[in-house]
């Protein structure tokens, strides 16, 4: 039995363990210089430390069983509202990926963040620990608390260091992300009030009500659908992108999206099975039209935050659109697209970050010809515009290609019409790497201009790693949430089947 | 026409409707508010009374007495106020009771 | 020994005596040692409010009842008479500093404090009309003139005409709704009213009518509310600090009390009444409030909003609905006193400030300040996992479980609205350029910000204690 | 009509009449005056529903005490009555509209106002018929009700001390007797001998020695 | 083996691209060494001279197209890789050994039958999909691996004498070997989601070469469009996957193979049209084909492409890249055999675009653009093949022209090279006397191309001549027509290149008498390939288009004997129909550019919108830009200002910003400040919720 191998809440103290990073940060004191530095090193040691425990997990975890493990249960707030923590195929790998990336931040955060050092730091292992509670969370009202209070940290990260608009941006992402997901309260009460709990497995093996489950299915989908985010409520990230500082813009791209499709993951599809059935078409139609409107929009970006971040609502398209086919390819290919956009556009920000800290300009046309002066960087980059457009080999080509071989099973002309997405992901991102990179080097202001830092280069080698190595050997990430995937299906399938057949009685 | 308890009860009907309406139609002089206030008080007053008689029960009479007593006690803190009111700003106009708003 | 007056025993009372004869011998303090006790008749105030807390939860458990019903001290009381008390208690300790100033030294202030509490223990333990009106008075006067307490400042002075004017209007439509009550049943006692008032018949709704609209006044909802701005705004900031604490819960305390005790039977009547003024006062005070630039009066119409999220679990007329105003006012009372002391702190060159603009860069001068406000002001938006957020939803869940799903959907979109401002407070202190430094905080004070703070950034961690509280004490209404 | 009804209607009739005016009188002095018309009227009505004891306290507190109280502050006020005319008029149709309907209300429901059958089992305190009516209200307010009377009682305390810390100020420019420091005098603190260079006269520090 | 055959040019061009970066970084330095020292100062120097020379390409007026082919000639101070010889040495000893490799395995397979199939990992395992890094080899793959190898092997070769002076060597020794690794990952493939791995891989490779000179805004977009067109076929192709694993549940070519005729008949609901299932999937994995090998719809980015070194137009443009979609529909001939539909299209298909882009060669005046229409016509022979259903034909042409159209293309780069990077024949003139071997050698490609007798090209190409009029009905006659028609055309315009390129005055002067023959490492490819003219076509007759193919294709394509017999019973005037277009547009050709120059001048002027028309590549550029591309941008601009900025943003948060405070200033208005507003607020509170009662409407 999966508690008996447990000795250790080892769950929770990933979770948690950045918090005590943070509140080390608050206790320490020196002088700005010294406490900045010893706010980086803490915040570095913190997350590796978080990582490497986290590790264990995967270590630990059993791939061939589709429940939830390393399952912690408290009493908390009332009766059925409790502390429980656990991961499956399904969060575990996004867990995995939050931890991952944190270190990567707190490096890309180094030398551009010279202000309010500690906060900084602080705010970010503050996000970690409620990011990896959203994932590992078994109770609705728990995964509700980490998942809102994600807003808190991250409105203090655009808004103390963004860019020029920055109040407007983290006050639209923060109302509008606050709007999604209060509706989804009133779901979860709801549904604490028909079952008697917010426990999640439980929760999961109950048959709601249909009329339930159509309602509690919009409400969840007008928060996931904003966090995703999906069109036509994806207004709020290319801003946020824009105005975040490197560092919140990677957390913003790779994970915190991340907790819109994981939501649609883990309860609109299992919990409502027949709204979800009932409204996939809606959800395929807004794909699509995430698809080839956002990568019609990106092509014409003239800032390159602002075009990777519409490229980002168009790679959630995908993500969405293979979960809602139920299939096990779409699914999958779900999941496999958040990792992999997790680190894809995680690294597209971090490489916007570079030249950012030289240039201070994200305006497309203030850049041209870095390949001259910048080799290695224009490697890089090279790597992950493949990625981003979903070249076989690297770990986009993974994710876009189930989704699109589990959704063709479904509904063909989604399929087709998503597929444009392909075309039009080259469009704009070739466009953008031949605008920045390519080119003579004309411009005066980029004539001195350096290569990747040591530092930069290793916080961007290990993800050119893993975009190649899950483009070519995606077993990993694949194995790891099959069990639980299939699982999905088979209950997706039986739950329609039943309705089916019940329909078919008279 | 004997007079019942309705006739009292609208007495105080009216009383009340027309301190009520002194508060918020008199725009002149805080003292006439005050008075009002005690218009409202007195049809309370009468409406208590009017109960306490036809359904003799004494704590009618009982409640109106406190009454009675707590609105002197209310005045008196009212007329504090006023005078405290009209050494800072020298008028007690209810117009310039203004200087909040928003 | 027997401890009773005219055949009525005195034990549930006598925190209440306590309260009392400890106040009148504060008086004489005053009274003999002059203005330069105002600062021990202060410190004495809090021990005897703080004694008189003991005394209420070291009476014997369960329901005691004395003066033939009249008054009641059951859990539901203990639990807002400790909260109230605290509130008057930190109050007291947060006007130390207002005390101080030599044109200020008003050692009746305490006392004032002191007896207005025990009209609000009075309040919550009343049993009938005529206790609920006498403690409503005995607060309420005490309030009016410590609103006007600041003499020498129009606003105060403004505040307190406002405050004592609108607030006789108001105990006189209580008092004529008392009379039709009381001429509808017969009787002023609650359970008299309850056993009386079956159906809601028209004399009987006017008389709830015009007593709703009495208490509507004390939770400052709309629209009854209007006092709320002008006052939180003219009056001393400690004063403002008060309003917004204990007469609060005072009120609720008194309105859950009449609807549940005295109208259980006609509750589909006062819903409506108490389903309107909460939509009215979580629309109005999360629209209006965006408009602000004075921090006070921010904090009304955010106080007019809360009390209308409150007044969501009232509605639905349950033991959880009662439980979830109970969690809903305990919350607020240490949200708004945390940002209150914040607000006091906020001095500059010796000079309170007051307009939000003032709050600029305060995360760079006094970031500890700042992050204590910051995370009362989310938790005031209702942002998890801050205390804001379990206020909210365990009035949600009342109203959702009573079948008040639209109540419910407008609840939460006015939550959105409302907050708005409170981040846009967040920005100012944390986005935009600092201001010259802010005086170094009081330890009074500062130990209040960050008992608050804590309290609320850590509540989660163990919430039992409070909801099991309150779950009991809602359940001693039924 | 009985005697009773026709004194009911003269005192209503006067009452309500002198209500109008309280709130429409110009001069504040005539408004009090009017104030107590309508108190000594309803006294009358008091009177008429056999509540004695709260007519005569209506007419000894209210008309002896408060409306007095309140004549006294419009005399030391010293209000420019003319300053105060204008603007009656003109939200009055609004108002007056949404007084008349709160006022039809209201009289729809007190005119018809008749006491349940069922009430009578529900009353807690009967009139004694035994007693009069102060005697009555004694009887009870003693007693039964002495925990109301000794929080009125706090009540009165709290408008007390309200008062006082509204009203009374510490003027510095006001000298007040120090009975104390009187007494604590003695020759060698009362005089000082000051030594005044001839032809310069009483210097203004010295003088200001004496006074204290 | 075959390991050592697909990963030994990876492993080059792993270690080229190391060579490059590394030599690359160390003359870029990084941010960290940000203080001036003296590796600073130095960075300076090199700094100057880019700034003078890119001023010059700012200006796309001044830029000229035509006569540069190097971008980095005027770049005298930019130094050499450190490492370049290396590189070079390397990855090109690495693909000779690999080329060596490959001959020994067709012998091994396609004479002794060791058919192959390597499995090397796990790659995509999902449910019922389970796909894995699989090396297949069977004789259509041992073909195509020759045809790379060897090709890649002499390119490389080539490279090091064309390219000696690019200070960028190991970067393109790098992208050649990656290019080549790419296109034995896709001949090898053993299911589709693999092939679509390496067909894309060549698709970036591609891209990477085209636009090597990054500094070229032409190179750039050249690069961009192949890519993105590509992309489009790769659309269909995508999608043509997917319909496969929708009918079949595997990607594996023996599961689809085996499971094929069962499908036939099975219909497919797309888009509300009940299509056939087998000829759904086969049209759109053909309109993948379409895309990579240029056919006519989606040619536009071949001739663009040419903006690339000339090598890599021999090697990805002429001999493999393109021929990947006749690879591709040859792999799958058991899946297209079961739809006539499909196969009528691609017959379609390719003869329109052997016809199309003939004409288009007849009058373009850059000498590699010329050789591009003639591959994109060629291409559209071998679809003629695969249409017929003679795939083994089609194969045959592959290969044929594999070798000659290398020749044709490194032979004008040799030609490029003597004329100091001139491209335009008209400005050319006379050099057989200055480069002869050259001239030798373009010599044969011409002949080869053109069908002359007992070249290569004459075997496979008239074989498919036959096979279009052996197939006997309409689609295929009408195939039959245009290759025939484009046999003449293509005569006319290769041998136009080589008169106006080698014979007659010389236009050009200065460049004239600077001409001279190429180094030895370009030479020897040219000789190479030059054998292979010849020596591809009559030996293996046998095997692709005779009574050897079924023995020596086995199960690796479908072999239709019954079309094979048909070709040789072709009437005599069929078979000599190609060999008498081909005398004809000699002799044209002879007359325009040798005897009389001043005719095409004239005929030309005679009929301006005919040669304006053919000049402009029947405008598809053009069109396609004012089709698609323009308002596509159009459109994303609308959408993003429109769309996303009014619509959404202003009906969604802003406008509702604005309404909430329109509603906030409203309210707060409210609040005037005056006492009497206060207490008429609460009449009118009570007032309301009483009437509300009286009027019943609360009291139910």
């Amino acid at each position: 039995m999966t508690a008996s191998i447990m000795t250790w809440p080892i769950l929770s103290v990933v979770t948690f363990l950045p918090v005590v990073g943070a509140l080390a940060i608050y206790v320490i004191r020196g002088s700005e210089e010294s406490g900045a530095r010893n706010a980086r090193w803490i915040a570095l040691w913190t997350t590796v430390i978080t990582f490497a425990v986290s590790l264990i997990l995967v270590q630990r975890f059993d791939p061939s069983s589709p429940e939830f493990q390393f399952v912690e249960k408290a009493p908390w707030l009332a009766a059925g509202i409790g502390y429980h923590m656990g991961v499956d195929g399904i969060s575990l790998p996004l867990v995995i990926l939050t931890t991952a990336l944190m270190p990567f931040c707190i490096i890309a955060s180094w030398k551009s963040v010279t202000l309010r050092v500690r906060e900084y730091m602080m705010a970010f292992l503050i996000l970690e620990t409620l990011m990896v509670g959203t994932f590992s969370a078994l109770d609705l009202v728990l995964f509700y608390l980490f998942f809102e209070g994600s807003l808190i940290p991250m409105f203090l990260i655009i808004g103390v260091w963004g860019g020029p608009r920055r109040v407007y941006a983290t006050f639209k992402f923060f109302l509008y992300t606050l709007l999604g997901s209060v509706l989804m309260l009133l779901a979860i009460i709801a549904l604490y009030l028909q079952v008697g709990t917010t426990d999640i497995p439980t929760l999961l093996h109950s048959n709601l009500p249909r009329n339930l489950q159509t309602w509690a299915w919009l409400a969840f989908f007008a928060s996931f659908a904003v966090k995703m985010p999906m069109w036509p409520v994806h207004t709020w990230l290319p801003d946020a992108h824009v105005e975040a500082p490197t560092a919140g813009s990677v957390v913003l791209a790779a994970i915190l999206l991340k907790m819109g499709g994981y939501g649609f993951l883990r309860f609109s599809l299992p919990m409502f099975p027949l709204a979800s059935a009932d409204f996939a078409p809606l959800i395929f139609t807004l794909s699509v039209i995430a698809i080839v409107y956002t990568s019609l929009v990106a092509l014409m970006q003239e800032d390159i935050k602002k075009l990777i971040a519409y490229s980002s609502v168009a790679h959630m398209g995908f993500v969405t659109m293979g979960i809602f086919a139920g299939t096990t390819q779409g699914i999958a290919g779900g999941v496999f697209q958040m990792v992999s956009h997790g680190i894809v556009s995680g690294a597209l920000f971090l490489c916007v970050g570079v030249v950012y800290d030289r240039m201070h300009t994200r305006e497309i046309a203030a850049y041209g010809g870095l390949v001259n002066r910048m080799p290695l960087y224009a490697m890089v980059f090279m790597v992950f515009t493949m990625a981003n457009v979903g070249l076989p080999g690297t770990s986009g080509f993974i994710g876009e290609f189930l989704t699109l071989l589990g959704t063709f099973r479904v509904n063909i002309p989604t399929a087709t019409v998503a597929t444009l997405g392909i075309i039009l992901s080259a469009c704009y991102a070739l466009w953008l790497y031949r605008k920045v990179v390519f080119g003579a080097m004309v411009k005066p202001s980029l004539a001195s201009i350096k290569d990747l830092t040591w530092r930069e280069g290793v916080t961007l080698a290990p993800l050119v790693v893993l975009t190649i190595l899950f483009g070519v050997y995606p077993k990993p990430v694949l194995d790891m949430s099959a069990a639980s995937v299939n699982l999905l299906v088979q209950n997706y399938a039986s739950a329609l089947t039943a309705v089916k057949a019940a329909a078919l009685l008279p | 026409m004997t007079v019942g308890l309705g006739h009292y009860l609208s007495v105080a009907a009216i009383l009340f409707t027309i301190g009520t309406l002194g508060i918020f139609l008199n725009r002149r002089n805080v003292i006439i508010i005050l008075m009002s206030i005690e218009l409202m008080l007195l049809a309370v007053n009468i409406n208590l009374i009017a109960f306490s008689t036809f359904l003799n029960d004494i704590v009618g009479q009982v409640f109106a007495l406190l009454v009675l007593t707590v609105a002197a006690a209310e005045a008196a803190i009212g007329l504090a106020v006023l005078v405290v009111y009209f050494r800072n700003r020298g008028s007690i106009a209810v117009q310039d009771i203004n200087l909040m708003k928003g | 020994m027997t401890f009773e007056i005219a055949g009525y025993q005195l034990l549930p009372v006598l925190p209440e005596l306590l309260l009392l004869t400890g106040g009148m011998v504060l008086l004489m303090i005053g009274a003999y040692g002059g203005q330069r006790t105002t600062g021990l008749v202060t410190v004495l105030a809090v021990l005897l409010l703080g004694a008189t807390g003991a005394a209420v939860l070291m009476l014997p458990a369960g329901r005691l009842e004395t003066f033939g019903g009249s008054f009641v001290l059951d859990d539901f009381a203990r639990f807002m008479k400790v909260l109230a008390l605290g509130g008057s208690a930190i109050t007291l300790i947060l006007s130390r500093e207002f005390l101080s100033e030599p044109s200020r030294r008003i050692f009746e202030f305490a006392v004032l404090v002191v007896l207005s509490s025990a009209g609000m223990m009075v309040l919550i333990s009343a049993g009938d009309l005529i206790m609920v009106y006498l403690g409503l008075e005995l607060m309420s006067l005490a309030l009016y003139v410590v609103a006007a307490s600041n003499r020498e400042d129009p606003k105060s002075n403004e505040a307190g005409m406002k405050y004592f004017v609108l607030g006789a209007l108001s105990s006189g439509m209580l008092l004529y709704g008392a009379s039709l009550v009381y001429g509808f049943t017969g009787t002023v006692s609650f359970t008299g009213i309850a056993a009386a008032a079956k159906d809601g018949s028209v004399g009987l709704v006017f008389g709830l009518v015009f007593l709703l609209a009495g208490l509507c006044f004390k939770v400052s909802a709309v629209p009854f509310h209007m006092w709320t701005p002008d006052v939180y705004e003219g009056a001393p900031t400690p004063v403002t600090a008060f309003f917004a604490s204990a007469p609060k819960v005072a009120g609720v305390a008194v309105f859950v009390r009449v609807v549940l005790t005295a109208f259980p039977d006609v509750l589909q009547q006062w819903q409506q009444i108490v389903v309107f003024v909460a939509i009215a006062s979580m629309a109005l005070g999360s629209f209006a409030a965006i408009g602000q630039k004075n921090i006070k009066r921010l904090m009304a119409y955010s106080a007019i909003a809360h009390i209308g999220f409150a007044l969501v679990g009232l509605s639905a007329g349950t033991a959880e609905g009662a439980q979830g105003v109970l969690v809903y006012i305990a919350i607020y009372v240490v949200m708004t006193l945390g940002a209150f002391s914040v607000i006091l702190a906020m001095r500059r060159n010796g000079q309170a400030i007051e307009q939000i603009s003032d709050f600029a860069g305060l995360s760079r001068t006094n970031p500890q300040l700042a992050f204590f406000f910051g995370m009362l002001m989310f938790s005031l938006a209702g942002i998890p996992p801050l205390a804001g957020f379990f206020a909210k939803f365990y009035v949600f869940v009342a109203a959702v479980k009573a079948g008040l799903i639209a109540l419910a959907v407008i609840g939460v979109i006015t939550s959105v609205v409302g907050a708005y401002y409170y981040l846009a407070i967040v920005k100012v202190m944390y986005f935009d350029p600092p201001k010259t430094a802010v005086d170094p905080v009081r330890f009074e004070v500062g130990g209040v910000v960050a008992a608050a703070g804590l309290l609320n950034l850590l509540f989660f961690v163990y919430p039992a204690p409070l909801i099991s509280a309150a779950g009991v004490a809602a359940k001693s209404l039924f | 009509m009985t005697l009773p009804d026709l004194f009911f209607y003269l005192y209503a009739g006067v009452c309500i009449a002198s209500a109008v005016m309280v709130i429409v009188a110009r001069n504040p002095v005539h408004a009090v005056l009017f104030l107590i018309l309508v108190f000594v009227n309803s006294a009358g009505l008091f009177m008429l529903m056999g509540a004695e004891f709260l007519a005569l306290i209506l007419v000894i507190v209210y008309v002896g005490a408060v409306a007095v109280l309140f004549l006294f502050v419009i005399m030391m006020l010293d209000i420019d009555f003319k300053q105060l005319r204008q603007g009656f008029l003109r939200y009055l149709p609004f108002g007056l509209t949404v007084g008349v309907v709160f006022l039809a209300e209201l009289l729809l429901l007190a005119g018809g106002w008749v006491v349940r059958p069922s009430v009578a089992k529900n009353v807690t305190a009967p009139i004694p018929t035994d007693v009069g009516n102060t005697e009555a209200l004694g009887l009870v307010l003693y007693t039964t009700y002495i925990h109301y009377f000794q929080i009125a009682g706090v009540v009165l305390l709290v408008s007390m001390i309200g008062a006082i810390v509204l009203t009374m100020r510490h003027r510095s420019s006001v000298k007040r007797q120090n009975i104390a420091a009187q007494n604590a005098r003695s020759p060698e603190t009362a005089i000082a001998v000051r030594k005044v260079t001839s032809g310069q006269g009483l210097r203004e520090q010295d003088s200001a020695e004496w006074v204290q | 083996m075959i390991q050592a055959i697909v990963f030994l040019p990876l492993i080059g061009a792993l270690i080229a691209g190391a060579i490059a970066l590394i030599g690359a970084h160390a003359r870029h330095p990084s941010g960290d060494t940000v203080d001036h020292d003296g590796h600073g100062d130095h960075a300076h120097g090199n700094d100057a001279p880019l700034v003078v020379h890119t001023s010059y390409d700012e200006d796309p007026q001044v830029s000229p197209m035509g006569p540069d082919d190097r971008g980095h000639h005027v770049l005298p101070l930019e130094l050499q890789a450190a490492g370049s010889r290396a590189a070079e040495w390397i990855t090109t000893g690495l693909l000779m050994v690999a080329a060596a490799l490959s001959w020994l395995t067709l012998v091994d397979v396609g004479f002794m039958h060791h058919d192959l199939r390597v499995t090397l990992l796990p790659w995509i395992n999902s449910g019922e999909l389970q796909v894995a890094w699989t090396l297949r080899v069977d004789t259509l793959t041992a073909v195509m691996l020759v045809v790379v190898n060897t090709v890649s092997a002499l390119v490389h070769l080539y490279s090091i004498g064309y390219m000696h002076d690019d200070p960028h060597r190991p970067r393109f020794f790098g992208y050649l070997s990656l290019f080549t690794f790419a296109m034995l990952m896709l001949v090898t493939a053993d299911n589709l989601v693999q092939m679509f791995f390496g067909w894309e891989g060549v698709g970036l490779a591609s891209y990477l070469l085209i636009g090597f000179w990054y500094q070229r805004p032409s190179a750039n977009a050249a690069a961009i469009k192949a890519f993105v067109v590509n992309r489009i076929g790769d659309f269909g192709f995508l999608l043509g996957i997917c319909t496969v694993f929708f009918l079949v549940g595997s990607t594996d070519f023996e599961t689809i193979f085996a499971a094929a005729p069962g499908l036939t008949g099975r219909t497919i609901d797309f888009f509300g049209l009940n299509v056939d299932a087998l000829t759904l999937a086969c049209l759109l994995l053909f309109m993948g084909a379409m895309g990579k090998s240029a056919q006519f719809l989606l040619h536009t980015w071949l001739p663009d492409a040419m903006e690339g070194p000339t090598p890599v137009s021999a090697l990805i443009h002429a001999a493999t890249m393109v021929t990947a979609g006749v690879f591709m529909v040859a792999r799958l001939s058991p899946l297209f055999e079961l739809s006539p539909v499909a196969q009528n299209v691609v017959l379609l298909f390719g003869a329109t675009t052997a016809f199309f882009a003939a004409t288009v060669g007849l009058v373009q005046n850059d000498i590699k653009r010329i050789v591009a229409y003639s591959t994109c016509s060629q291409l559209g022979y071998m679809f003629v093949a695969m249409g017929t259903g003679a795939y083994s034909v089609g194969m045959f042409h592959l290969f044929t022209h594999a070798f000659f159209k290398a020749l044709l293309f490194l032979g004008a780069g040799s030609v490029i090279h003597a004329m100091h990077h001139e491209q335009d024949i008209r400005h050319m003139g006379g050099l057989k006397d200055r480069i002869p071997f050259t001239y030798v050698a373009m010599v044969i490609g011409t002949l080869a191309l053109t069908g002359f007798p007992l070249t290569a090209g004459y075997f496979s190409k008239d074989a498919i001549i036959e096979a279009a009029f052996a197939s006997g009905h309409s689609v295929a006659f009408y195939a039959f027509l245009m290759t025939v028609i484009a046999a003449g055309l293509t005569s006319f315009y290769s041998w136009r290149l080589v008169f106006k390129t080698f014979h007659g005055t010389p236009h050009d002067r200065a460049h004239y008498t600077a001409a001279h023959e190429s180094p030895i490492t370009m030479l020897i490819p040219l000789g190479v390939l030059a054998a292979g003219s010849f020596l591809a076509g009559f030996p293996f007759k046998e095997l692709f288009a005779g009574h050897g193919v079924a023995e020596f294709f086995r199960d690796s394509l479908k072999v239709n004997p019954q079309i094979i017999e048909a070709m040789h019973h072709v009437p005599a005037a069929v078979a000599y129909a190609p060999t008498a277009m081909m005398v004809l547009g000699f002799l044209v050709s002879w007359m325009f550019y040798v005897s009389s120059p001043n005719m095409p001048v004239e005929l030309a002027n005679r009929m301006p919108w005919l040669y304006n028309f053919l000049l402009n590549k029947w405008y598809f550029d053009e069109a396609y830009d004012a089709i698609f591309v323009r308002p596509a941008k159009r459109f994303g601009r609308f959408l993003w200002k429109a769309g996303d900025g009014a619509i959404i943003d202003g009906l969604g948060p802003d406008g509702i910003t604005a309404r909430v405070l329109d509603v906030t200033r409203g309210v707060v208005r409210l609040q005037t400040g005056y006492l009497y507003h206060y207490a008429f607020a609460m009449l009118i509170g009570v007032a309301g919720l009483i009437t509300w009662f009286l009027l019943g409407s609360g009291s139910h």
